[in-house]
């Protein structure tokens, strides 16, 4: 596991309507982009829908390092299908998985925009390091690492904005238990940073145009 | 070898051979988490140096039962026991090494870069040296006749060629059985022949007995030893394939159609009165016991006798 | 190793469209409406409450209709390993600081960790919540037919996100399936066994890669055959859902007013009643 | 009908009967982006009322062709025109409604929720209302003999009904063509019969002209009223079945291999010198040669006159 996602409980119903709000003008955002793209677009809804199916199905494959491990994969949708269709593919997931138990139903907007920070960045460093870094593994694995390291920024400022309800300490002590989650969490991160350099440096290998590398 | 009807109140299989038995199959059932059956009550046997196949329609249990010689599946009922080991006592690790499997979808079982690196799979998990991994993988690829695609991507291969990447998978680590689910489906008949010849190559130069899941029993009266009816998750008849492929009863019961060459001679035979006794199987005895015996067609009915 | 590498404790999408299209208890006759209002009222509840009494009340509620409507349990059970692991990571942590009687302390170098009742009432709380919301999306998901369900993401979503949505979860089964057979395939040439992360890394990484390339080209040929049918866009999924029945309306109007009364008290009664 | 063969020099390709003409791709090349030739200088038509069978081993361009014929892809040298409008001019929308393209793999062209909705989809881009649209999938589901699948999940049909349901899919669009690629590849003898009666029934019930593409020569010959024989991406020769599948020089550039029954009569007539002349390509032509013409095998020889 390489994620944590907020389950229902955790939040109170103001924080839940706020986050969900923030998350469906993202969508939004998004959804306007691609239709002003035009309707006939229809290759890229396939695309996207693809690229949904393969992460979730991925997701529930138990990878035997350490243990046991599942990729989050949210990078690599980033970098595989961009930050537009990207974010539609975050929706459809956190409902499929609310839908799961991974994540409560009320959390889905403030997972959608832990998500959609670490598709964005990890996005933005793959495609910004292509002048200095020619490795694909590289780039990957740190586009992968800053999206992972950006969602968990993400998150905890979520958490100490909205606050757990039930829990009564001072922000600076819920801060200091948030740190120690942050450092967990980013032990997997490297894990998971040097799995999607490996899956992306294959699909360089076997399907270079499928990484978007030869267009502007 | 006469045809055995398996009597399905019968709870034990009879053996065949157990000295040249290979795989033993007992009275095996599998039930998928979803409460669909597999397999039910299934009783097979491989023997030593013999190709069987399995036939039936498409979803008929031939698949399941190909995963459960090799430790994929285990029966959650009933026992199978391979060279001697019993794989419901919980003895099915290395398996892998002593039966291989090729699955339908060549292409959802190559999954190294290259196709040298997918061969040398199999080796190296058997423990060997790289080099050693290296030369065994060659090897494999010469004797499926693909010593040329070593260094290219799977992805960018044919269907006939990946194929064959993926027999030389097995190949190279030297199985005492292969089975394939369905090995000629999809590809044209020039491929399909050399899978065909390759098949009858694993039993004559290596040794390996081999186990095909096909409805092509065109394929199967050419290279099978023995055939065995699959429907609804059992062997429910089996014999050698001129017993079997000429009961015509049999065959639709299993929901099949009888090969070409039989329907011919049935044909022939029911049109023109020729002996019934006579079984052809391979074109080749088709055609000569055609020569040998002159149908009686009105024209001549004259000249006999 | 585990004997598939397809996780037993994450949900199988397969099971549970297999499960809601062989049910045919009262609960899959309902409206997939009502559950879905329903659902929507549970989770405003336990957002709104922490009154253990009651969240316990609706829990046992949920599971004594799973049970009823003849679900697998212990599969259900098996799921619920990764919420429980969700909410004890962030509230397992934030539980040890929080003020009440102490009940454990664990001297940690300068520090002293400290177990107090509170804590342990706010970790029990949380996961109850967790576990309800759980359950009920399970119990709506089982019992709900795929034809019901889908023909709700069309009407519900706007597009092109419905497009998405539907063609995900068709493809969905199929991507599982690829996944599996090159699990198979790996495991059936003795791969699984860990010698080195190296080798493990790039094997997995093999895969998923190959995972992905594969959903591309399906994409692309999926693409194509529904060109080949005009497509514009709209794809649609045409079920008629059944609407609520008078029970259904009654479960509504009676969860509704559970939520007002929360709403109505929580600013009077400061931290759940 | 005479086996025409393609002449590479030639710049155009003389035309059937323009008067019956649906479909003509006139000299048609297609470059894939990655350099790779899918088509080269394919000539090709189709006429109203036919059935006609590409066949050519994998790779060939088949497919490429079929995707050509609505208008998938366009071809970057040549022209294809379709019921007269040219593609290349630029006309190639709504090319769908007239050309229904049935792809091989059958589960990724069932992509909606259920079998119903599937084959409404064609007819709801059709701008029919949902009422009409809904009739028109039952009454073609109906057709194809799957009305009970109606409600069901595509992902719980077997391969067979998913074929009927994708021809079912298109069929409610009530196109003049259907072009189908490779259709009973993958099924079991029983489904892959339903599927050739439904192919036929096709052209005589429905008046539509179908395309396959298939390396399955037995199932050509026995349906299809003509046979184009691709390689590298051209029909380099045509004819009646009769006359291309005796053609064993042709079959073998083709990378093929004859059909079961050419092959049995071919060499029953070698070896037991039957009359060259006659062709069978069924097999109730060939039993009937077969009683006809008895062998000169030794022991019949001293009844012969």
């Amino acid at each position: 596991m390489a994620h944590i996602h907020l389950e229902d409980g955790a939040f109170s119903l103001t924080w839940v309507l706020v986050w969900w709000l923030l998350a469906l003008v993202c969508i939004g955002i998004a959804l306007w982009i691609l239709r002003s793209k035009g309707r006939k677009d229809t290759g890229r809804i396939t695309l996207a829908a693809f690229v949904t199916a393969a992460a979730f199905a991925l997701f529930q494959v138990n990878i035997p390092l350490f243990g046991g491990v599942h990729l989050n994969l949210t990078p690599l949708v980033g970098i595989l299908a961009g930050p537009v269709l990207g974010s539609l593919v975050v929706l459809v997931i956190n409902i499929l998985s609310a839908a799961i138990g991974h994540g409560g139903w009320g959390l889905v907007g403030a997972n959608v925009l832990v998500n959609l920070a670490e598709v964005l960045v990890a996005f933005a460093v793959f495609r910004g390091s292509r002048t200095f870094l020619p490795d694909l593994f590289s780039r990957a694995g740190i586009a992968t690492f800053a999206g992972l390291f950006t969602g968990n920024l993400i998150m905890i400022g979520i958490i100490l904005v909205s606050g757990v309800q039930g829990v009564t300490q001072s922000p600076e002590q819920v801060l200091a238990g948030l740190s120690l989650i942050v450092a967990v969490n980013m032990g997997v991160a490297v894990i998971e940073a040097l799995l999607s350099g490996l899956i992306v440096r294959y699909i360089g290998n076997v399907r270079p145009d499928l990484l978007g590398e030869q267009k502007g | 070898m006469t045809i055995m009807r398996h009597d399905p109140d019968h709870l034990h299989c009879e053996h065949g051979d157990p000295s040249r038995e290979l795989i033993h199959v007992d009275c095996a059932s599998h039930t998928y988490p979803d409460g669909s059956v597999g397999i039910h009550e299934m009783c097979f046997h491989v023997l030593q140096d013999e190709i069987v196949a399995l036939c039936g329609p498409n979803g008929s249990g031939k698949s399941t039962l190909i995963e459960h010689l090799n430790g994929l599946l285990l029966p959650t009922q009933g026992d199978i026991v391979i060279n001697g080991r019993s794989v419901t006592r919980g003895e099915r690790e290395g398996l892998w090494k002593e039966v291989g499997v090729i699955f339908q979808r060549s292409e959802e079982q190559l999954f190294a870069p290259t196709v040298l690196d997918d061969v040398m799979f199999g080796p190296l998990n058997l423990g060997m040296a790289p080099d050693d991994a290296r030369a065994a993988a060659l090897e494999a690829l010469e004797a499926v006749g693909a010593a040329g695609l070593a260094g290219k991507l799977p992805n960018y291969l044919s269907g006939g060629q990946k194929r064959l990447v993926s027999i030389a998978g097995i190949l190279a680590m030297k199985p005492r059985i292969i089975a394939m689910d369905e090995p000629t489906s999809d590809l044209d008949p020039v491929h399909s022949a050399r899978i065909e010849s390759l098949i009858a190559d694993l039993k004559t130069r290596y040794g390996i007995s081999v186990v095909i899941a096909t409805h092509d029993l065109e394929l199967a009266a050419r290279i099978a030893d023995r055939i065995c009816l699959v429907k609804d998750g059992a062997v429910f008849a089996e014999g050698s394939p001129r017993e079997v492929f000429y009961d015509s009863a049999l065959i639709g019961e299993a929901g099949l159609k009888q090969p070409d060459t039989v329907m011919t001679w049935l044909e022939y035979c029911r049109s023109h009165g020729g002996p019934r006794e006579e079984r052809p199987v391979t074109r080749a005895e088709l055609v000569q016991l055609l020569g040998a015996h002159p149908g009686r067609e009105p024209e001549q009915k004259d000249r006999e006798p | 190793m585990s004997p598939s590498m397809i996780s037993e404790h994450i949900p199988d999408l397969d099971l549970i469209t297999s499960c809601a299209e062989r049910q045919d208890s009262v609960f899959s006759r309902a409206s997939p409406w009502t559950k879905l209002i329903l659902l929507i009222l549970v989770v405003l509840v336990i957002t709104l409450t922490a009154n253990l009494l009651v969240l316990s009340a609706i829990y046992i509620g949920i599971l004594v209709s799973c049970f009823a409507a003849g679900l697998p349990m212990r599969k259900i059970i098996a799921w619920y390993a990764m919420p429980v692991i969700f909410v004890l990571s962030l509230v397992g942590i934030l539980a040890w600081t929080e003020p009440g009687i102490a009940l454990i302390s664990i001297p940690l170098g300068g520090f002293v960790l400290t177990l107090t009742d509170q804590g342990v009432l706010l970790v029990v709380t949380l996961l109850l919540k967790a576990l309800i919301s759980v359950t009920f999306s399970l119990f709506f998901l089982m019992t709900t037919k795929y034809a019901h369900f889908s023909a709700m993401v069309s009407r519900i979503f706007p597009s092109p996100l419905d497009q998405v949505f539907l063609l995900a979860y068709r493809f969905l089964f199929l991507t599982l399936a690829m996944a599996a057979s090159l699990l198979k395939a790996v495991r059936s040439r003795g791969g699984g066994l860990i010698r080195s992360i190296r080798v493990q890394g790039r094997l997995f990484a093999g895969i998923f890669g190959l995972v992905f390339i594969r959903s591309f080209e399906r994409a692309e040929r999926v693409e194509k055959a529904m060109a080949a049918r005009g497509y514009n866009g709209s794809l649609s999924a045409h079920t008629k859902i059944p609407a609520p029945g008078i029970a259904g309306y009654f479960l509504i109007c009676a969860g509704c007013s559970a939520v007002l009364l929360l709403l109505w008290i929580s600013p009077h009664a400061a931290g759940g009643w």
